[in-house]
């Protein structure tokens, strides 16, 4: 998980939703994720992932980064779902309300660069967790960083010895005790940085213009359409559950065009 | 306490009246580990448009020292004072005259774009986007890494880092400028644009440059004064390059080897008494090098 | 242990309620009294910590249907006030990651908050009647005691709020009458919602008391882990960092590390 | 494939027999973002028991060429091979052999004591603890860091911080080195303690250094073969230091200043043709200098 990626694609891509006003993205992201936390339905969370999975393939967003990073998770939610769920279809479940919100959010920010992201919450959040907020998905990354560079240092200078897995397992219990200890001189030095620039609790960023105000609208269209659709499967459910399928066969028909038209140019 | 203890010798030799914007005195700090920097010995005082090096071994405390000066770290004894105020205190008050680029600049850069990271301080002090805009172009410019605009810093190489996060320092104007090794990781080219660069600022915008460095050979063409610490911290040594330079003993303490020309020209010395006097920068050097030809060939009976 | 995994829509609305306004009361007062340069420049150690606890309550240890939450961990380096606002934080993301639903955010920052406050407290006084120098033995105690309070705290919750407590996630939740894991979701919207009948109102599928009787006994097993892994790593910071854990009255005679006592002058 | 492509050019000037240790044909890397090194025109050969210092502008590619040559990057185009082996492929079987220090050390520490971080390579290749200690204590010596054995390695400074990878690169008597802007951040006296080292253990141990520098100063006294890198890592020039800092065309393109004493000479030769051949150590320099005043001297007739 390299903060490199996500920056670069934030910056320098060219989509549609890289173009689109970071409030009306904001605002859809907001909705997607209230139509997967109100959903207790598999398929209609299923077919809010792949709205969102043809969104990535249409747009040409870098896939090949983002799923590796919106799957990761998915480990997380099946350990849970595995020790807690009664059967397979509530364990699917599970995972997939995390997959798809985690979907959301990565689609958010490699779209968006983080400090318009943190700047628009900062905004709406009390002062210390704003704060803490740009902070907490910094240090993810310091973390995730610090931790790639100590497995790159152990293989540069002798991988981790196969015989003596005593000698190995002390050696990483160390190395995570030094890791926890470096990230924080790093995250301190990190702010004492912001801090010294002019940081003083709120980014302020330049406002990105919208390139069209119709995408704008269209993005935030979808996602309450999405919205929408989870609440009214989870109030008429009973009436709905029957045809659940049909939500999702169009979901895959979209992906399906959204594919083709990819392959096509 | 000690800020008022201004003995003569720390009043600026060409200008008595001349500012000063940095002073520590007798600081130390000591880190949770028990290491422990005691910054004195003489007060260190950088005065108003004048570029200050500050020399030492590895560990001296010279990082310590400028960690004071932004505040960072605060004073358990002695005081630093900078533009009048204590920086550990009153940080906010004068941040937005102080330029600073730290020894490790991978924790340095903030933004996911070198454009937007050195338009970040503009920005957060609130100046309109095109007055932003234009700083950030001319500071670019000033570095000539326009080309980098757009890319994401945590790819570039290390010199071109130390560029962006110089570029950072100095878009706000500081009045003064606090650089940990600046030279470190630049090619030579990079390296004698940025000593020019900030010989320009200083005489033209009167900025005071505090920096630290390990590359003896660029000291005497950059700064106007050096400071030696020894180990420990101790302000072991103060005076303009050739002072300092000519005080062999206190730099071999400092673990500091004189730079090339002050060595070949002792050596000349030693060889015969005739050589001419150290010159630390080339220009001099192969001036005197050729007057001191000259004149042994003049008069026929030297020796 | 220092939150529930409940889905939306199975605890009354006036539990649920209430958690959200006191939740959002106390953060809002511990954010408003954060002006202080001394409380700001610890943002980095709270998004850190965040950041940590997020992965470790996100991972579990299948066998024992455990995972470790590092909450007396935070709350000892960060005091009452950042444990809040640290607490809330983490309980959003992980809600927005599918553990556990949005309505419960509030009653989960509570549980989290207080069980950092507690482990804080407890550590505090153990240190002072120990000695700085015995932060392992002090940081074993504080966690499991704690520990055990945040499952009465627990226990209280379900008997106060009605719902089975096989919807209540917790330590070591093994059933010991038929040997499975219980099972959250079992009881309430998730299987119903999919698969069955109406949404009932949820009968307690299991009495207090036997919930009580399965927390009790196999809870020790997680505090003893959490127990051990808390004591491990508070022990390193005090040996390394102790301004992290010792400040004001706790200040002990400074501890040089071996080989540092003769320092470099 | 390319690396059988070995035209005499690339035979060890001195010793034919000698072995190859590095090998690098042309390769290609396309970051992810679209900028690409070419690491082509000359091949790059490292010969056992020489030292190679690798020369170029800021962002040329010189680390990325170090990486490949770690395995860290795979090739897109081209060949890399070291010890016989492709690195990327095998990087398991030869990395006893390879001691490493890349550019920014703190991305390479790994344990929480200095001493610990030394040991690390040999605890995990099985040593017998007391041959660790040894080992260990040996070259915290050689580095004269003994006295940090037990701190916390993030806590030190820069300079410090260098000094520990080194110690983590040189614990195994690697045969080749391969260093990354080894002398950034040290103070005078640590650098010129280094390249005493480098050269003592490549004479003596027969070890391969290979190493990027900015500081063309030391490259004269230290390296038996430099290799310049132009911008887009073309490898544009190659030969011994006198040889590649006659070359000034190539020199200029690629950023580099000549060293300082090379430049006294030629502003010596501009003022005064009878200026004595350029000389790149001090001691050449004060021997030659003496010698061109003395033989103006001595004929008086010499123009
Ligand atoms: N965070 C820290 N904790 C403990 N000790 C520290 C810390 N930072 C620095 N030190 C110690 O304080 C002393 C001074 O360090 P400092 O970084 O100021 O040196 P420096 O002069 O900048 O050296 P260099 O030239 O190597 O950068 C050193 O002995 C160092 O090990
Ligand atoms: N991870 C990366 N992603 C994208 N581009 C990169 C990456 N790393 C390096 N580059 C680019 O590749 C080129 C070569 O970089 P490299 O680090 O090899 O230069 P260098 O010669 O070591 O420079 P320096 O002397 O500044 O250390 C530069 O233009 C740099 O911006
Ligand atoms: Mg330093
Ligand atoms: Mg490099």
């Amino acid at each position: 998980m390299d903060i490199a990626v996500v920056d670069r694609s934030a910056v320098s891509g060219n989509s549609t939703l890289h173009g689109a006003a970071t409030g009306a993205k904001l605002i859809a992201f907001s909705l997607v994720l209230a139509a997967v936390v109100v959903s207790t339905n598999l398929f209609v969370v299923l077919t809010i992932t792949i709205v969102l999975l043809a969104a990535v393939a249409a747009l040409r967003l870098p896939a090949r980064s983002m799923l590796p990073l919106a799957a990761y998770p998915a480990v997380f939610a099946a350990v849970f779902a595995f020790a807690s769920a009664p059967d397979a279809l509530a364990a699917s479940l599970i995972i997939a309300k995390a997959v798809t919100a985690a979907l959301a959010s990565v689609t958010l920010m490699f779209t968006t660069p983080y400090p318009q992201v943190f700047a628009a919450l900062q905004r709406v959040t009390p002062g210390l967790v704003g704060d803490t907020l740009l902070m907490t998905y910094r240090a993810i990354f310091i973390l995730a960083d610090k931790l790639g560079d100590l497995t790159r240092a152990v293989r540069l200078r002798s991988g981790l010895s196969t015989g003596h897995p005593v000698r190995a397992a002390r050696a990483t219990t160390r190395a995570l005790g030094g890791l926890l200890l470096y990230s924080l001189d790093l995250a301190q030095r990190e702010y004492d940085v912001l801090v010294l620039r002019g940081y003083s609790g709120r980014l302020r960023v330049a406002l990105r213009p919208s390139r069209s105000r119709a995408a704008d609208s269209a993005i935030i269209v979808v996602a309450f359409m999405l919205l929408c659709l989870a609440a009214l499967w989870r109030i008429y459910w009973i009436r709905l559950i029957s045809y659940s399928w049909i939500l999702l066969a169009v979901a895959l028909v979209g992906l399906g065009v959204a594919l083709a038209s990819r392959r096509r140019t | 306490m000690a800020l008022r203890s201004q003995t003569p010798d720390h009043i600026h030799p060409d200008d008595p009246t001349a500012e000063e914007v940095v002073r520590i005195s007798c600081v130390r700090h000591t880190y949770e580990d028990g290491t422990s920097v005691h910054l004195c010995g003489l007060d260190f005082v950088a005065h108003r448009g004048k570029r200050v090096a500050v020399l030492g071994p590895n560990g001296a405390g010279k990082t310590t020292m400028l960690y004071h000066i932004l505040g960072l770290l605060k004073p358990q004894e002695g005081a630093v004072s900078v533009f009048g105020v204590s920086p550990a205190e009153q940080w906010a008050t004068i941040r937005r005259r102080v330029g600073v680029m730290l020894q490790n600049v991978d924790e340095q850069i903030i933004s996911p774009t070198v454009g937007d990271d050195v338009a970040f301080s503009p920005r957060q002090y609130g100046l309109p986007e095109t007055e932003v805009r234009e700083r950030v172009n001319r500071v670019l410019k000033l570095l000539g890494i326009e080309e980098l605009a757009d890319r994401v810093p945590h790819n570039l190489s290390g010199g071109e880092k130390r560029k962006v996060a110089l570029a950072g320092a100095l878009v706000m104007d500081p009045e003064l400028l606090v650089l940990d090794e600046p030279f470190e990781g630049l090619d030579p080219t990079s390296r004698q644009g940025l000593l020019d660069l900030l010989e320009h600022l200083s005489h033209e915008r009167g900025m005071t440059v505090v920096l630290t460095t390990h590359d003896i050979d660029a000291v005497p063409e950059f700064a106007d004064y050096a400071y030696v610490l020894a180990p420990g911290g101790t302000i072991a040594l103060r005076g303009t390059p050739a002072e300092v330079f000519a005080n062999a003993k206190v730099l071999a303490d400092g673990n500091i080897k004189p730079p090339i020309l002050a060595e070949l020209f002792s050596r000349l010395r030693e060889r015969d008494a005739s050589a001419p006097e150290m010159a630390l920068t080339i220009e001099d050097a192969a001036e005197a090098l050729e007057g001191w030809k000259r004149r042994s060939l003049l008069p026929e009976t030297p020796q | 242990m220092s939150h529930i995994h409940i889905p939306d829509g199975v605890l009354p609305v006036w539990l649920w309620l209430g958690g959200w306004v006191v939740a959002a009361a106390i953060v809002w007062l511990a954010s408003a009294r954060s002006g202080g340069v001394d409380v700001r420049r610890k943002v980095p150690l709270v998004g850190v910590m965040a950041a940590l606890m997020l992965v470790a309550m996100s991972s579990e240890i299948v066998p024992i249907a455990y995972h470790i939450n590092l909450t007396v961990v935070a709350g000892v380096l960060l005091g009452p006030q950042l444990s809040i606002v640290a607490a809330f934080v983490v309980q959003v993301v992980l809600a927005l990651l599918g553990h556990g639903g949005v309505t419960v955010i509030g009653l989960n920052t509570l549980m989290t908050a207080s069980e950092m406050l507690f482990g804080w407290m407890l550590f505090r006084g153990l240190i002072t009647v120990l000695g700085p120098r015995r932060v392992g033995l002090a940081s074993g105690v504080a966690t499991v005691v704690t520990l055990a309070l945040a499952t009465t705290m627990l226990v209280g919750l379900v008997a106060v709020s009605g719902v089975g407590a096989a919807t209540v996630r917790e330590t070591g939740a093994l059933d010991p009458q038929n040997l499975t894991f219980a099972a959250p979701f079992s009881d309430s919207i998730f299987s119903v919602g999919l698969f069955s009948g109406g949404e009932r109102s949820s009968s307690p599928a299991v009495p207090v008391r036997r919930f009580a009787t399965i927390v009790y006994t196999l809870g020790p097993l997680g505090w003893l882990i959490e127990a051990l892994v808390t004591a491990a790593v508070l022990s390193y910071i005090a040996r390394v960092r102790p301004s992290l854990i010792f400040e004001g009255a706790l200040t002990p005679a400074r501890q040089a590390l071996p080989g540092d006592e003769h320092g470099r002058h």
